[in-house]
């Protein structure tokens, strides 16, 4: 399974807080972002991680891979 | 070299001291000459707004391992003998400490370079987000502002 | 906007502390989102020789005054709410703090340009000397070095 | 009359704390420095105070005056 996680405002937009794919469905993680996101287009500025590291949309993704999108980040 | 993520209100200065005593000290006293903290608080506004609570949502795992990153280029880049981070999440209200970073060293040019890298890299990288509960309900910090 | 010349040993984090609550806080509570400190301590090698323990001089009366002077010209360059300075004089021992300087503004940048100018104008202008207790006798430090 | 005050090494290279002038003996900082220093020649690196402000060998001294002579300053 890929593990799909949303944050921040994009976690409320999606109206939950992430989803499971099966590892056929997808193979970066534009192709993640493709089939979650209900049709939603990709925003700009949306951030990405595999496996909590920042990445692509034409990173791989793998089985067991976790996959986060979140818009930009406002801590400190 | 360490990173901490807090539910709960803290007192900057009182961590400091405490790290300086129980941490630093029975390696390094007498070696550092210079050491720079930065405390950000939060205010009762923002963007031109009053500002009355915050919720500070994080990414568990990754948060932390982009604070230890942040750290260790930070020790790569200059000659800090340590570093600290201390990072709220959780609802806090207006005054509370939000953050702390602070840096060690001889010398007090590598303290405050490496004290404002840590800050900076922080509000960059770190998956840390802000939602700020106002007058007219709640909103998501869209951007920090620039250094 | 608060010079200090002390002549016993003080801890620069309750001092900090002190300060928020003490005269920050009940003026300015929710106004800053940025603290900057830099502490300055006694390290027990300088040059390449091991100091034992320090004498600190100054100009009574001269030395407060730039204090001040140096605090005012922060306050006009910056939109800083605050700004502390203390500094020690007399004699010290290897890991006692000698100056404290701290300023506070809504922002970071603000914060850390101000603390970095404070400590920078306060080595190259107020009337200090420092004298050092080294194995081989005592010995007037002839410079500071450069930021 | 003129106090004349110095600090730090130089108080020490002097062997003394400081030393009093008649207005009549010196008009500038130069000249209370020539008064005071049994000839010593002054140093290149060697600050002056008029009134507690920084000032230079030619900042005219009158009656009253509290005039320092001290090296370069090494606090913080």
């Amino acid at each position: 399974m890929i593990e799909v996680r949303f944050f921040a405002s994009l976690r409320e937009e999606m109206g939950r807080e992430g989803a499971q794919l099966e590892p056929s469905e997808a193979s970066t993680i534009g192709e993640v972002w493709e089939r979650v996101a209900d049709g939603k287009k990709r925003p700009a500025n949306l951030l990405m991680a595999r496996n909590m590291d920042y990445s692509d949309a034409d990173t791989p993704v793998v089985d067991g891979d976790e996959v986060a999108f979140f818009p930009p980040v406002t801590g400190g | 070299m360490n990173i901490e993520i807090r539910e709960n209100q803290f007192s900057p200065w009182e961590e400091i001291q405490r790290y300086e005593k129980e941490v630093l000290d029975p390696v390094h006293a007498g070696q550092y000459g210079a050491a720079t903290v930065f405390s950000g608080t939060m205010r009762e506004f923002n963007e031109g707004d009053g500002v009355s609570g915050m919720f500070l949502e994080h990414y568990s795992g990754m948060t932390d391992s982009y604070l230890e990153k942040i750290s260790q280029e930070a020790a790569e880049r200059w000659e800090v003998l340590d570093t600290l981070i201390i990072h709220r999440v959780g609802v806090m209200m207006p005054n509370d400490p939000i953050v702390l970073v602070a840096a060690w060293s001889a010398h007090r040019g590598v303290a405050f370079e490496a004290a404002r890298f840590l800050i900076e890299e922080l509000k960059s990288r770190a998956p840390f987000w802000k939602k700020e509960q106002l007058e007219e309900g709640e909103r998501w910090v869209e951007h920090n502002t620039p250094a």
